[in-house]
Formats: structure tokens, C-alpha cells, sequence
């Protein structure tokens, strides 16, 4: 019948084209003194977004800019949306995003970009129609993959396994599960069987009884992944102190101070990361490129990113810090984040 | 005439009693009926949910909660809300953490004790003072108090984590560990019910609290220390909160700004599914602490049981609902047939 | 009549009682008195509600306190119980200054109170509530119920109540109440007993065991402070009668000195029309029959008729079921079974909305739960049964309630300050008089009043009885329940008597008596029955 | 909007007895026109201090962003003088908006999805209606249940997903300004609504009922009040209104997502509150209720605007909600001190309830 469906409002919605990347970049534009740069984590109150901010805000002072870090103290999807507004009264030069939404920013966020504000995204990319420049901490498909990986070799390739994610909508959460589930047809892992992705929303609490509702409802279950670094810490500390230490594997992203303990005791081998300072240095850099006009954000281009070289735009106007890096008891001393 | 009167009705009276004294008992009863009931279906699916471990995480999860809700039902009793416990639990665990994390060799668990339960009860003698000296409405004040709580806690932490291993040892022993296979937690929390619920019924200053919620300016004239008590009941959910505070330190280890963010709606939850009147008067502390339990099994059995996690919450929503409605009907069943075996036109 | 009226105009003009030589005690002279005010003023924002009044209380008297609604009675009794400070003047207790800074103070030295209103606590036993704050105590200090239900059941039998210790106090009538409040105040074994209109709910049975508590406890030595509105009980109970009109001491004296007629003189301030001026009418067609009615274990197949222009009371002892069969007519309850019809159409079960529609009011016994919004204007209370009437179209004319309001308040003779204060800082009489007025108010065809003079001074009553009687006249179909017996017998065209929740009997306005009611509701003569 | 928010609170006089005098301190003392007050200072310092405050661009934005918050609190403000509450707002309104984006996923019409998604919070109203009314159950208690009913349902419904890509011309609709005016809709829709709710409550038999009902339900019940069915309409009223604003925040994020609007119920009812209604019941006016609104709204955005921490923001709101409550508290000791130097007079039964 009538009436305006999906389909009929695709059909007749224009693709919409970036603004960027009509104007042309030149590389070798100075970085601009005095730049105003504002980010905008998931929520104030995590540690992981803490990191990546503070050292973010260190490298603005290395190129002459100033930056803060603002943002609502509960992971919402539209809480950071009051937040844009604002930034955007402000007048930033730039803004960079932990989007917890990739949509439900982007109204507000293609408000700012009218006004020539600068859209960094990182960690947690918005739509790619508003924002600029993704900084992607490692290649999706990598983290996704090397995981399964990772805990196949553990638990010798055989078993049951879950997953214990953050929040349901996470966008790089559910995209690096989506690789995982890929990897996972692979004839080497015809053994190991997914059985179950569980949500501790990223609360720590939460994560905590989901780690034990696994194990309890599966009975059989050799190995977890947990990608997140809430996940990863709260179900370690189930395990180490329950029956299950030594005889369930358990891998994830986390942080090195997170997980020392856990590591020490036996109750984790390895874990992932990638270096979340690393992170914030780059979102800055790139922040800085854009709003000086070095670069649009097309692909091909090339960001030079002060102490960690340079690197190349991607497809989708991404840029990846790296391969993320395995703490092990051998290493895990070396640091300190 | 009178005598035969008097003793018929003292007849249909006793029978009545018993029927009322059946209600209230029942309360606890049909909690623990449904809990048992929980607890055999989920483990007749999966044999595992009563292992030594399976039991162990049952109480291990319930303690926090049980412990907050034996606080605010006292407060619920007074015809009162403490809306702000959620946020004492958050200030205090971070708190404690941050000062024993500053010299885990030297802090011991005695000195967190005192520290947290301090913090937790300056925090509700401040809800206090407002409530019953300068009588503003208790809702109004504790969400009030939970923002500002939230709020300093927050800026306290600013994105900072406590981690377990700057904890001392002892501390973490005492979340985790037990005497003779029992974790210290649940003792502590059925200790600490079962002293409050001796003393509210069995004092006549515990009985106090349930004057007042039951009639306020009754309990005004009858030289009831109205103010005192509220103040009372205050000072000891918010100690309860401090103390929960510590114990959540102890259990998670880990700490950031956010524990038991969100948590005063569950506690009032598990207080009214224990049958503690929102209107304040009736109810018992044990009511709210199964009440907390019912509320946490079903969490963790829905996990054992493979419900789709998204049914979860649903279903704790639904059996809250059944749990006040089947309170309900029986009440009303109970008035009429109070009504039907009238004394007056008894026998 | 004339040393009366000598004695009136004496003390009349003199204010201060002291000066005046108005009479002692009993061993006057040397006593001094157990409880005393000197020279105390209270007022509540422009309300003085006592201005200088001073007020002796001696061991073994009882002594009356009598005065009109609004006159400062209760205020009186919240003074002397230290739920009010005075503002001037003070509290002597055995001839020594105190200041009761709470009621705890007072009770502590000996002073036991039953307010006005019941204030019990609904979700305790009644055991409990009697001994709230000061049970009795087992070893280490815990509670002994079984002494608590025992002594409780050792007052309700002194006091010939029927009621389980162990029951809760939510849903007992207001008698019942009214008994238990009694009983908690005699509980107190209290040098001074102070009763605020504690017969106002009760009927004669209990009335009369009550004063029998009461003299034993005066012979005892116990002081007693009474205050009704039945003179007759004044003159029954009491030895002395203080006097209040506007918060002013009007006079103190023995009461062999006084009659009802000087008495009521002193608290009206003038004579008084007769009490029951109920004219002969009529009746006309039926206006509210009433078939085979039955709520289960509350009343049972109740059938009877009122016709236009009758007043027809229903009348019974407390607890027999008169106000849940008014409650189940206008709706409020539900009936399990029967009928009722107005003016020929049956009624719905459980609507009060219908009820109203088909021209009935009700005027609830219970002013405070269910006649008035207290903390609501007096004008928006009058207003509220009219909303349909004082507003133009969907919007309330402000102007037209404010008229409706005036005259009523007008033409019930109400004391207030301003027609937009609450209700609550009305008297209790006053604030009865609101309850009328909001249902005189929508013109009913059927008018059932229940206890509509409870807690109302002698002079409203006449102009309540006044007011039934012309209403009467104009063709109103009248059910008045009662308790006061004398009310009963004077408007009454008919009186059905109820017994245990069953009809006992119907007479007619000449065959009742005194004797013919009470033996129809005491069940002990069953051959008057209709 | 000032002035006719100052006549909405003026009529208002059902503010009662504890309100009091017409003397200065007693108007002054009055919640809603000290929150009032407090408004108009804060937009006058904001004004002042930032020149980004009062620019139409920001005030768009703030008044925008409080949008549902200030249609959820005209129903709650309903149900708070008849003594009830409804905390399953926020999430009936993460189930419409769960329900609109599955529906819309699924390939429906968005216009068919709009009527469904409200009937649907009509039910969800008409629930907690049923619950009180029928079972006669506390509402606090029912509806803390249903609030973790609804929200469960929203993701039963929607899931993990998040669907997007709303047809513009509704979006636009949601964001777009009154034609000629920097009004957004929405704001035009609530300043339609909040007449109607406002002459309704303050001009109206029902609304007059609704002060008896929250005074004393027994009361206006022997009145022939029809008690229940006003109730269960205001719980339809509330449920009705919380799906249509969980509509347009969905389009205005252009994301339905089953945790849309976490957490709101508490924002309502801190506006609410704040506004001066008396969660007892029988007292408050909706221009309280509306200055609430926009002052814990206005706030908010000037401190963000000068970049204050949100803690402190948290602190400042919860701050001022127990000032709202004290100041009056306070003026009403001091005046009986004044006029009675002498006595501590206990105030009456009314006044002792302490909720
Ligand atoms: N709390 C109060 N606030 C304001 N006015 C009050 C208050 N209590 C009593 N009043 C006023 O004081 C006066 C005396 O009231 P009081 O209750 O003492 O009368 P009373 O003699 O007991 O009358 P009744 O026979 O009707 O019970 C009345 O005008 C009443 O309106
Ligand atoms: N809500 C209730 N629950 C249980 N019993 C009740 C309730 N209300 C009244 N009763 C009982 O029902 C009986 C009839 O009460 P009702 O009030 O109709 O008597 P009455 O003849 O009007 O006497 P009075 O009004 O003087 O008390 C009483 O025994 C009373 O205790
Ligand atoms: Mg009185
Ligand atoms: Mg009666």
C-alpha cells in the first residue's frame, strides 16, 4: 500500500555525499597554533576512554592546541548528543568521538561539520557520512580474528567457547563478532563450538554475573573471549576465585594494570591491546591535520602523526594504529597503562 | 450477656488472629515457597545451578543486596524512601579504595570497615537531618542526595580505577573467602537481619518505626520520638550502604566510580517483593532480604537456564508484578473473611 | 432559676477566675489542684482560639468542659497535653509550673488524653496500639506479648468490649475506635484523665459502662476532664462544669448549681428554640425503597422504604450495621444481593457517581476520611459534590462557587475566616457543618444523613434539626442514623431498629420510646418487628 | 512563554493552606514561583556570561533536547496530584521506540507504525492503570515493575540492533523550526499541550478532582468522584504520551534502539518535583512543573556551555532539588518564629507526613 516504507525511502534518498572532500588537501599546510580540540568519550568514567583522552590531550600540548575532554557519565547513545550541541556553540575546531551510537550522533555531528568543525572518530566509529576520519585502534578484522586465534591455540583447538561482550549495540564490539564467528568456520576450528554471546554492558558487576552464568550454564565450556576491557577483568576475577581457575581459558582485550594480577596468579595467559596512548596521540594528530587542511580524510592520503610516523587514509577514510599486541607474564611488566 | 458475648467474640477473635498472623507469615513464606520452587526447576534443567559452587554464587550475589534492602526497609517502614543507597554503595567502594590502595601493606580491613561505614553513615545522617528535623519529603531529598553523591564520587574518581592488586590481602580474603566453605559475606549479611529483625520486633524502640509508619501523628501523640527515629533509620541504612560499600570493595576487587549505579530502584524492588508496604508499617526485614534473594536467583538462574537474555528482564519485571499481586488478592481475602467472621456477629 | 441567673451574671463579667472566688473542688480550699491552667492564650495565625482562660482540676472530680463548636475545647485539652505551647500564661501541675514540651511530657507526669479524633495506628494489633511506647517488658528488655494481650484483654472486659487483642486496628468502626482509645487512656492508670468527646461515637450500652470505669477510677482519686456535647452526660459524669465561648472563660461551677438551660446560656450566649422542631408532614410517593439488601457478614436482607417528606432514623448500638447499609446504598460498598430504587429507577451496585445522578447524598459519619478533603478550601469542599454546576461548559466559574459556598456557610451559621481556608483548621463541629452543606448543597432528592450532630454543639444541632425538619417539609425523603437517642425519638417519623446487622423492628413515631428502641436493638423483645 | 507561565501559576492557588498568606514572604515562599525565580536568574547569568546562551541557535538546541522530558512530565504532573506515579515512562518510551525501529525494519509504513507504536503505550498505560485501580496496589511498586517489564520487552523486541535511517521529511519534521519562527515543532507541540494540560488541572472539574483524589482519594470518592476511571485515564494519558515522545526521539536521533531514554523517569520526576508538586498528592500547579522543566534544562546547558564537569552538573541539580524543597521549609519556620517569638507550634496532621 502507500505510505512511506524503508524501501521506498531508500530508494528515493539521494546518496548522500561527504562535504570534506570537496576541498583539496595540502600536505604540507603548517598545523594551525592554538587549536581548540574537544573529545568526547562513551562515557567520563572509564578508565580505557580515560587513558586514550588524557594522552590525546598531551599531544595537542606537543602541536600548539589546546584540548579537553567533556562528556556524560553514562554510556548512552543520546546523552553524548547534548554534548555536540554544545561543543558546536563553542565553536571547536575539531571534536573527537567514542560515538556509543554510530547514528544516533550523527544529526548533531553533520550540524557541526556545516559549522567547519572537524569530526575525528575513535575507538567506536560513528556513520561514515559524519565524520571525517576514523581512527580505527586495529584493523576490525584483525582484532576479530587474531582473538579466536589466540584462544584457539590455548585451549588446543577443541571445545566449547562464548563470548562475553559489552553492550549489545557496541558497533566495534559486534563488528570484531562478526569476524570471530567468520574465523570460526575455518576448517582448523571444526572443534571449537560458539555457543553463547552474553552482554555485561560493559558494568562491571554485570559482567561478573554473566561470567558466572556461563560457566554454570555450560558446563563444558573450555574457553571465553572477552573483548572489552570491563569484560575481561570482572570475569577474570570470577575465575580466579572460583573452581573454574585452571580449568576455563580466558582471553579478551584489557589493560596491563587490569590485568597484572590475573596474569600473575594463572587465571589469564594472554590477553590483547593495542596501546590505548598510542590511540589518543593519533586521534589528536589527525584532529590537527584536518583542521589545518593537511588532509581531507580521502583515501590515499597521508597523515604524519609526530612520534609514531606516519600513516595512510583508508578505504572509508579510516586510519589504524596497528596490530594489536599480546601481554603474556614474560611481558607484561614492561608496562604501565 | 456480656460474658457470652466476650467469649465468642474472643473465639472468633483468636481464629481471626490466626489468620492474620497466617498472612504475615505467609509473606515469608510464599518467598521462600517460590525460591525453593525457582531454585528445583532450575536445577532439575541443569544439575550444576546447586553445586557447592552454584549455592556459594547464590549467596555470594545476594549478600550486597540483602544487606541494603534490611537498611531501606527500615526506612520504608517509617512511611520513608532511601532513594540515595545506590550512590553511597559507589562513593564508599570507591573511597576505601582509593585510601587503602594508597598503602595496601598498612590499611587493613578494620580500618576500611570503620572508614566506609562512616562515610555511609554521614551520608544518610545528612538524608536524615533533612527528613526529620526540617521535615522536607524523603523523595524529594534522596534524589536529591543521589545526584549530589553521584557527583562527588565522580569527581572524586574522574575516570580512575581501583584494581585488585593494590588492595590489601586481607580485604580481598574477606570477599571472597569463608570459614568452613561459608563466605563471610552472607554471614555477615544474616547476622546483621537477623539483629535487626530481633530488635524490630521484639523492642519496644523498634516498634516505634512501625508506629510511625503506620500513623505518624498517632505516633506524635502517643510521645513516640518521631524525629529521632527517622533519624534513626536514616543513619542505619546509610551505615548498611557504607558497610555494603566495603563488602563490594572486598567481592569486585576492582572498582570504578560506577557500583551499584542504577541500584536504588532494584533495592526498592526487593523490599517491596518482601513485602515491606511502600506506605510504610508493615513488613519485616527478612521479608526484604528474600526478597532480594528471589530477585538475584532469578537473575542467575535465567542465565543457567538459557533464557534469552533479553527475556531477563522482563521476567524479573513480570514476577514483581505477580509477586505484589498474589500478596494482594490475599489480602483481600483475608479482610473479608475478617469481615465475614465479624466478632461482633459472630457465632 | 433566678440564684442561676444571679450566679451567670456574676461571673459573667469577671474574667479571672481567682478574683471571681469561683467555686472549688470538692475539699476546697486546702487542695491544691492537680493540674491547672493560669491565664493561657493560644492562637493559630489571626485565630485566637483561647484568650486568658484559666482552669482548675482537682483528684476525685470530674470535671465538664462545655462551650460551642470553635470555643477552644480541644485546644484546651492539646494545651494541657503539651501538643500545643501556650503562647501566654501557664501550666501548673500540683501547683508548680511545667512546660510539656510534647506529649511524651505530659503523659510521663500522669496525664493520659483521648483526643477528639481516634489516632491509632491501623497496621498494629490493638494490643500494641494501647501499649505503644510503653509495653510491657520481658527479661532484657524485649516485649512480653503475653502480658500485653492479657492486661488488653483485662480492660476490654472492664470496658464490655468485644474485640481480639490481637487483631489489627485497620477497619474497626469508629466506636470501636473510639473503645480502644478509651481503653489505651485507662491503661495509663494516669493521675488525670482527659476525655475530648469520647461518647460522640457510641451509644448508650457503652456510654454507660464507660462512666462506670470512669467513677471508679474519680473514686480512686483520679481527676477527670470531660467534654461533650450531651448535656445530659455532663450532668450524669461530673461535679463541675467549666464554661467557654470564644475561647474566653465564660464561668466555672458546680453542677448542682447549674441546669441545662443556664448552661446552655452560657456557651451560646443566648436562650435557645427548642431542640427538635420536627413538623408533621405528610409523606408522599416512595422515594427510596430498599429490598431484601444483604452484604454478607455485615448485614442481612434489609428491606424498607422512605417516602417524600418522611424522616425515617435508623437506629440500633454501635456496630449493628446502620452505617454500612447507608454505605451500600449510595454505592461506596457493594451489596451481595438485593435492591435499591430511587424514585422508582434501581440503582447500579457500587456506584456512588449513579447514586448521586438519581438525586441521593450521603453525609458520612466519618468527617475526616470521608466527608471532607481537609487540606482543600472550604469553598472548593462545598464545591466539590457541584463541579457539574458551577461550571460553564468544561470550565469552573470561580465566582459561582465562591457564591454557592458563602451562602451555605451563611445559612448554616459557620464560623470560618476566610472561605479559601482548609477545612482543617475548623472545629469539629465546624467542619461538620461544611459536610452538610457540601451535600445540602446539590439538592437532593433523598438525603441520608449518619450521625449528622455527632461532635456538633447543642446551638447547630437545633439548626441542624431545624434544617432536616424544613427539608422535610419542602418533600425530601429523609434516613437519619443516630445514636442519641433523644434526636431519634424527637425527628423521627419512624424508626427502624436494627440488631446485628438484621432489621429488628419498625415503629412509629408514637409508639417510640426510649424503651421500645432499646429493647428492639438490644434483641431482647422481637415482637415489635415489622 | 514567561508571561503565560506566570498566569498558569497563578491560577494555581490550589497550592492550599500551607501556602498560605498573600503577604510577600508567603507569595515568595510558594515552590513555583521561587523555581520561577530561579529561571528567569538563571537565564539572566547565562545571558550575561556566555553570549552563546541566549543565541536562538542554542536555545533551540537546549529546548529541543528537553522535548520529551517536558511532554512525559504534563501526564506525570496529572498523576502526581492524584497521588500516583508512573516511573515505566522512560521505558515505555524505549519500547515504542524499539517497536517503531523493528516495524520500520521490517518494511512497515511509517505512518501505520506512529498510530501502532502509541496504541501500543496506551496498553502499556492502560496496564499500570489496571493494576492500580483493579487491584487497588501501590503505583510506586507497580510501576517499578513494569519498568523493568517494558524495558525488557524493548529488547525482546529490537534486540541488540540499532535501526537507523528514518525517512527525512519525518526527521525533519522532529527537528525542523515552526515555519517562520526559531520554534521547533515539538516545542510548539508541547506549548500546545501544556495549555490544554494546564486549563485542565487548573480551570476544570477534572482537575479539581484530581487535587481531592491526591487529598484524600476516601473523600472524593464519597463525593461520586469516579476515583478508578480517572485514574486508569491518567495512566493511559501517561503511557500514551510516553510512547509519542518515545516517536520523536527516536526520529530526532534518527536510532531506535531499546535503551532509548534509560534512566528519564528519574529526570521527570526530579522536574516534577522540583516544580513544587507534592509527591503526597492534592498540591502543585503545572506552571511549577514547566518552570521545572525548563530550569533544571537551562541549566544544565549553561553549565555544559561553560564546560563544567558532569559531576558537577549532577551535584548542582541534585543541590537544587533539595533546596527547592528546604527554602519554603525554611520561610515557613522563619515566619512562625516572627509571629509567634514564643512558640513551636507542631504543625498540624497534614503537614507531619513526612512523603
Ligand atoms: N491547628 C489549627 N490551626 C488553625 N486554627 C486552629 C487549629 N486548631 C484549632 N483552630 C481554631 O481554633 C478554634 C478552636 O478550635 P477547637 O478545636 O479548640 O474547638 P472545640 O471547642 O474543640 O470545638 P468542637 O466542639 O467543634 O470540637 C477554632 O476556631 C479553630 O478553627
Ligand atoms: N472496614 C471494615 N472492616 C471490618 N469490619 C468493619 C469494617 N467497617 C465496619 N466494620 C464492622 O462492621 C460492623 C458494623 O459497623 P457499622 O459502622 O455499620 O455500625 P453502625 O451501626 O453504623 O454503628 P456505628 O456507626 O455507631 O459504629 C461493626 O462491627 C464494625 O466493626
Ligand atoms: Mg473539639
Ligand atoms: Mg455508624
Amino acid at each position: 500500500g502507500g505510505g512511506t516504507t524503508k524501501d521506498s525511502a531508500q530508494s528515493s534518498a539521494a546518496p548522500s555525499q561527504s562535504a570534506a572532500s570537496s576541498a583539496a588537501a595540502d600536505p604540507n599546510a603548517p598545523i594551525k597554533q592554538g587549536l581548540k580540540l574537544a573529545f568526547l568519550p562513551k562515557a567520563i568514567n572509564n578508565p580505557y576512554e580515560t587513558i586514550v583522552d588524557n594522552a590525546g590531550i598531551e599531544a595537542a600540548k606537543e602541536f600548539g592546541g589546546t584540548a579537553k575532554e567533556v562528556g556524560p557519565s553514562d554510556a548512552s547513545a543520546s546523552s553524548q548528543i547534548s554534548y555536540i550541541n554544545t561543543l558546536t556553540q563553542q565553536g571547536q575546531d575539531a571534536i573527537l568521538i567514542a560515538a556509543n551510537d554510530a547514528n544516533a550522533v550523527c544529526g548533531p555531528l553533520k550540524q557541526a561539520r556545516a559549522k567547519g568543525i572537524k569530526i575525528v572518530a575513535y575507538d567506536s566509529d560513528a556513520s561514515k557520512d559524519c565524520r571525517d576520519i576514523f581512527i580505527n585502534q586495529a584493523s576490525s578484522e584483525e582484532v576479530g580474528r587474531s582473538q579466536v586465534r589466540l584462544l584457539a591455540d590455548m585451549i588446543g583447538h577443541k571445545g566449547d567457547i562464548a563470548i562475553l561482550s559489552a553492550t549489545a549495540n557496541a558497533t566495534n564490539q559486534n563488528t570484531w563478532i562478526k569476524f570471530m564467528k567468520d574465523e570460526l568456520t575455518k576448517p582448523e576450528y571444526k572443534d571449537m563450538k560458539l555457543v553463547k554471546v552474553a552482554y555485561g554492558d560493559d558494568e562491571d558487576q554485570k559482567s561478573f554475573q554473566q561470567t558466572q552464568g556461563l560457566l554454570q550454564a555450560y558446563p563444558n565450556l573450555k574457553g571465553i573471549i572477552s573483548p572489552t576491557t570491563v569484560g575481561i577483568s570482572a570475569g577474570a576475577r570470577y575465575i580466579s576465585g572460583s573452581k573454574y581457575k585452571g580449568k576455563v581459558v580466558l582471553t579478551g582485550l584489557g589493560t596491563p594494570n587490569q590485568m597484572r594480577q590475573f596474569v600473575k596468579d594463572d587465571t589469564v595467559q594472554k590477553f590483547a591491546l593495542w596501546n590505548p596512548k598510542d590511540l589518543g596521540y593519533l586521534a589528536a594528530y589527525a584532529a590537527a591535520a584536518l583542521s589545518s587542511g593537511q588532509i581531507t580524510g580521502a583515501e590515499g592520503e597521508v597523515l604524519k602523526a609526530g612520534k609514531l610516523g606516519e600513516r595512510t587514509i583508508g578505504k572509508d577514510g579510516e586510519i589504524i594504529l596497528g596490530p594489536p599486541f599480546t601481554f603474556e607474564a614474560s611481558n607484561i611488566d614492561q608496562f604501565d597503562f | 450477656m456480656t460474658a457470652v458475648g466476650a467469649v465468642d467474640g474472643a473465639v472468633a477473635g483468636r481464629s481471626a488472629r490466626g489468620i492474620v498472623e497466617l498472612v504475615f507469615r505467609a509473606r515469608e513464606l510464599s518467598l521462600v515457597v517460590a525460591l525453593t520452587a525457582l531454585v528445583l526447576v532450575t536445577t532439575a534443567v541443569n544439575p550444576n545451578f546447586l553445586s557447592g559452587q552454584g549455592v556459594k554464587d547464590i549467596f555470594l550475589n545476594t549478600s550486597i543486596l540483602a544487606l541494603l534492602a534490611v537498611g531501606q526497609s527500615l526506612v520504608v517502614i517509617t512511611r520513608n524512601i532511601d532513594l540515595s543507597v545506590g550512590s553511597v554503595v559507589g562513593l564508599v567502594a570507591f573511597c576505601t579504595g582509593k585510601f587503602l590502595a594508597a598503602d595496601p601493606g598498612g590499611r587493613g580491613v578494620v580500618v576500611a570497615l570503620v572508614l566506609g561505614i562512616t562515610i555511609g553513615a554521614v551520608c544518610g545522617l545528612v538524608n536524615g537531618l533533612l527528613v526529620s528535623f526540617l521535615r522536607v519529603p524523603a523523595l524529594v531529598v534522596t534524589l536529591g542526595t543521589l545526584y549530589v553523591i553521584q557527583g562527588l564520587d565522580h569527581y572524586i574518581a574522574h575516570g580512575q580505577q581501583i584494581n585488585a592488586v593494590n588492595l590489601p590481602p586481607a580485604l580481598l580474603h574477606l570477599g571472597n573467602e569463608g570459614v568452613l566453605g561459608v563466605p563471610y559475606l552472607p554471614i555477615i549479611t544474616v547476622v546483621v537481619m537477623l539483629a535487626t529483625g530481633y530488635y524490630l520486633r521484639s523492642y519496644p524502640s523498634g516498634r516505634d518505626f512501625y508506629a510511625i509508619g503506620s500513623s505518624p501523628e498517632a505516633a506524635r501523640l502517643a510521645g513516640v520520638p518521631v524525629r529521632r527515629r527517622i533519624l534513626a533509620a536514616y543513619l542505619f541504612s546509610g551505615a548498611l550502604a557504607g558497610l555494603a560499600g566495603v563488602l563490594w570493595l572486598a567481592r569486585f576487587g576492582t572498582v570504578v566510580a560506577d557500583s551499584a549505579r542504577g541500584w536504588e530502584l532494584l533495592v526498592v524492588s526487593a523490599v517491596v517483593v518482601g513485602g515491606v508496604a511502600i506506605v510504610g508499617g508493615v513488613g519485616t526485614v527478612y521479608g526484604a532480604a528474600l526478597g532480594a534473594m528471589l530477585l538475584t536467583t532469578i537473575g542467575s538462574a535465567l542465565v543457567v537456564l538459557k533464557v534469552n537474555s533479553f527475556w531477563q528482564q522482563a521476567l524479573t519485571g513480570a514476577l514483581l508484578l505477580l509477586a505484589i499481586t498474589v500478596d494482594r488478592v490475599l489480602a483481600v481475602r483475608v479482610t473479608r473473611l475478617l469481615r465475614r467472621r465479624n466478632a461482633r456477629h459472630g457465632a | 432559676m433566678a440564684t442561676n441567673a444571679k450566679r451567670a451574671e456574676g461571673t459573667g463579667q469577671v474574667n479571672d477566675p481567682s478574683e471571681a472566688g469561683a467555686p472549688r473542688g470538692p475539699d476546697a480550699g486546702a487542695a491544691t489542684p492537680v493540674l491547672a491552667l493560669r491565664r493561657v492564650s493560644k492562637s493559630f495565625g489571626a485565630v485566637q482560639a483561647l484568650r486568658e482562660v484559666s482552669l482548675e482540676l482537682f483528684a476525685g472530680e470530674a470535671h465538664a468542659l462545655a462551650g460551642e463548636n470553635g470555643a477552644g475545647k480541644s485546644t484546651l485539652v492539646k494545651t494541657l497535653s503539651g501538643v500545643h505551647r501556650p503562647d501566654g500564661g501557664e501550666v501548673l501541675l500540683d501547683g508548680a509550673p511545667v512546660e510539656f514540651n510534647g506529649p511524651a511530657a505530659a503523659q510521663e507526669a500522669g496525664v493520659a488524653v483521648i483526643y477528639q479524633e481516634p489516632t491509632l495506628f491501623p497496621d498494629l494489633s490493638v494490643a500494641e496500639n494501647i501499649f505503644m511506647g510503653r509495653q510491657p517488658r520481658a527479661r532484657l528488655g524485649r516485649i512480653d506479648r503475653r502480658v500485653m494481650h492479657a492486661e488488653t484483654a483485662e480492660l476490654f472486659k472492664r470496658l464490655g468490649v468485644a474485640l481480639d487483642p490481637g487483631r489489627p486496628a485497620r477497619g474497626l468502626s469508629i466506636a470501636d475506635q473510639q473503645l480502644v482509645e478509651i481503653a489505651k487512656a485507662l491503661s495509663r492508670q494516669a493521675r488525670v484523665l482527659i476525655m475530648d468527646e469520647p461518647t460522640a461515637a457510641l451509644s448508650g450500652n457503652e456510654v454507660a459502662r464507660l462512666f462506670n470505669v470512669v467513677k471508679t477510677l474519680r473514686e480512686h482519686g483520679c481527676a477527670v476532664l470531660f467534654i461533650s456535647h450531651r448535656l445530659d452526660e455532663i450532668f450524669e459524669l461530673c461535679q463541675r462544669v467549666t464554661t467557654l465561648r470564644d475561647g474566653a472563660w465564660v464561668a466555672s461551677e458546680h453542677i448542682s448549681g447549674v441546669t441545662p438551660d443556664d448552661l446552655v446560656r452560657r456557651m451560646v450566649g443566648r436562650d435557645l428554640d427548642t431542640l427538635y422542631p420536627k413538623q408533621d408532614t405528610t409523606p408522599g410517593e416512595v422515594a427510596l425503597t430498599v429490598s431484601r439488601l444483604t452484604r454478607e457478614g455485615v448485614f442481612t436482607d434489609i428491606s424498607f422504604e422512605v417516602r417524600r417528606g418522611e424522616i425515617v432514623a435508623l437506629a440500633g448500638l454501635v456496630g449493628a450495621g446502620r452505617s454500612e447499609v447507608a454505605r451500600a446504598i449510595f454505592g461506596v460498598d457493594r451489596w451481595d444481593a438485593g435492591s435499591v430504587e430511587v424514585g422508582g429507577r434501581r440503582l447500579p451496585a457500587g456506584s456512588p457517581t449513579a447514586a448521586m445522578a438519581s438525586g441521593l447524598a450521603l453525609v458520612p459519619e466519618d468527617r475526616r476520611q470521608q466527608g471532607l478533603v481537609m487540606e482543600l478550601s472550604i469553598e472548593r469542599n462545598i464545591g466539590l459534590t457541584g463541579l457539574k454546576r458551577v461550571s460553564r461548559g468544561p470550565v469552573i466559574s470561580r465566582a459561582a462557587e465562591h457564591d454557592r459556598a458563602r451562602d451555605w456557610a451563611a445559612r448554616l451559621q459557620l464560623k470560618f475566616t476566610r472561605l479559601g481556608d482548609a477545612v482543617n483548621v475548623l472545629s469539629g463541629g465546624n467542619q461538620q457543618k461544611v459536610v452538610l452543606a457540601k451535600w445540602l448543597a446539590t439538592d437532593p432528592a433523598v438525603l441520608i444523613v449518619d450521625e449528622p450532630t455527632r461532635g456538633i454543639d447543642i446551638g447547630t444541632k437545633a439548626e441542624v434539626h431545624r434544617l432536616l425538619s424544613e427539608l422535610a417539609g419542602r418533600g425530601i425523603a429523609i434516613l437519619m442514623i443516630s445514636s442519641d437517642l433523644p434526636e431519634v425519638l424527637g425527628m423521627a417519623d419512624r424508626v427502624l431498629v436494627m440488631h446485628e446487622g438484621r432489621l429488628a423492628a419498625e415503629i412509629p413515631r408514637e409508639q417510640a420510646t426510649e424503651e421500645s428502641v432499646m429493647s428492639a436493638a438490644t434483641g431482647r423483645d422481637p415482637g415489635a418487628a415489622a | 512563554m514567561a508571561p503565560d507561565l506566570m498566569t498558569t501559576a497563578e491560577t494555581g492557588k490550589a497550592g492550599g493552606p500551607a501556602a498560605g498568606g498573600r503577604s510577600g514572604i508567603g507569595r515568595f515562599a510558594r515552590w513555583d514561583v521561587l523555581v520561577t525565580a530561579l529561571l528567569i536568574a538563571v537565564f539572566l547569568a547565562g545571558s550575561a556570561g556566555s553570549p552563546d546562551f541566549a543565541g536562538t541557535g542554542n536555545l533551540s538546541f537546549a529546548l529541543g533536547d528537553l522535548g520529551e522530558i517536558a511532554l512525559i512530565a504534563l501526564a506525570m504532573t496529572l498523576l502526581v496530584v492524584a497521588a500516583e506515579v508512573d516511573l515505566s515512562v522512560a521505558s515505555v518510551l524505549g519500547l515504542s521506540s524499539a517497536l517503531l525501529g523493528s516495524l520500520w525494519d521490517s518494511g512497515w509504513a511509517i505512518e501505520t507504525i506512529i498510530p501502532v507504536v502509541v496504541v501500543v503505550g496506551a496498553v502499556c498505560g492502560l496496564v499500570n492503570g489496571l493494576l492500580v485501580t483493579r487491584l487497588g496496589l501501590p503505583s510506586l511498586a507497580v510501576t517499578i515493575g513494569t519498568l523493568a517489564l517494558y524495558r525488557g520487552l524493548a529488547y525482546v523486541v529490537l534486540g541488540e540492533k540499532a535501526v537507523a535511517e528514518f525517512p527525512q521529511q519525518y526527521t525533519d519534521l522532529v527537528t525542523g523550526d515552526v515555519p517562520g519562527t526559531p520554534i521547533p515543532y515539538p516545542v510548539a507541540l508541547f506549548i500546545l499541550l501544556a495549555i490544554i494540560t494546564g486549563v485542565v488541572l487548573h480551570a476544570t472539574g477534572v482537575g479539581r478532582s484530581l487535587f481531592a483524589i491526591g487529598a484524600q482519594e476516601e473523600a472524593a470518592f464519597f463525593a461520586g468522584i469516579r476515583v478508578k476511571r480517572i485514574k486508569l485515564v491518567l495512566f493511559v494519558v501517561s503511557g500514551t504520551m510516553a510512547a509519542f515522545a518515545g516517536v520523536i526521539y527516536t526520529l530526532r536521533y534518527g536510532s531506535a534502539r531499546a535503551d532509548n531514554g534509560f534512566g528519564v523517569e528519574l529526570a521527570v520526576i526530579a522536574a516534577v518535583l522540583l516544580g513544587g508538586v507534592d509527591f503526597d498528592g492534592g498540591k502543585g500547579t503545572l506552571g511549577g512543573v514547566i518552570a521545572g522543566v525548563l530550569l533544571i534544562g537551562l541549566l544544565r546547558n549553561l553549565l555544559m556551555l561553560n564546560d563544567v564537569a558532569t559531576e558537577i552538573q549532577s551535584i548542582v541539580t541534585g543541590l537544587l532539588l533539595i533546596v527547592s524543597v528546604l527554602t519554603p521549609r525554611l520561610a515557613a519556620v522563619l515566619r512562625q518564629r516572627r509571629r509567634a517569638p514564643s512558640s513551636h507550634t507542631p504543625r498540624s496532621s497534614t503537614e507531619e507526613r513526612n512523603r
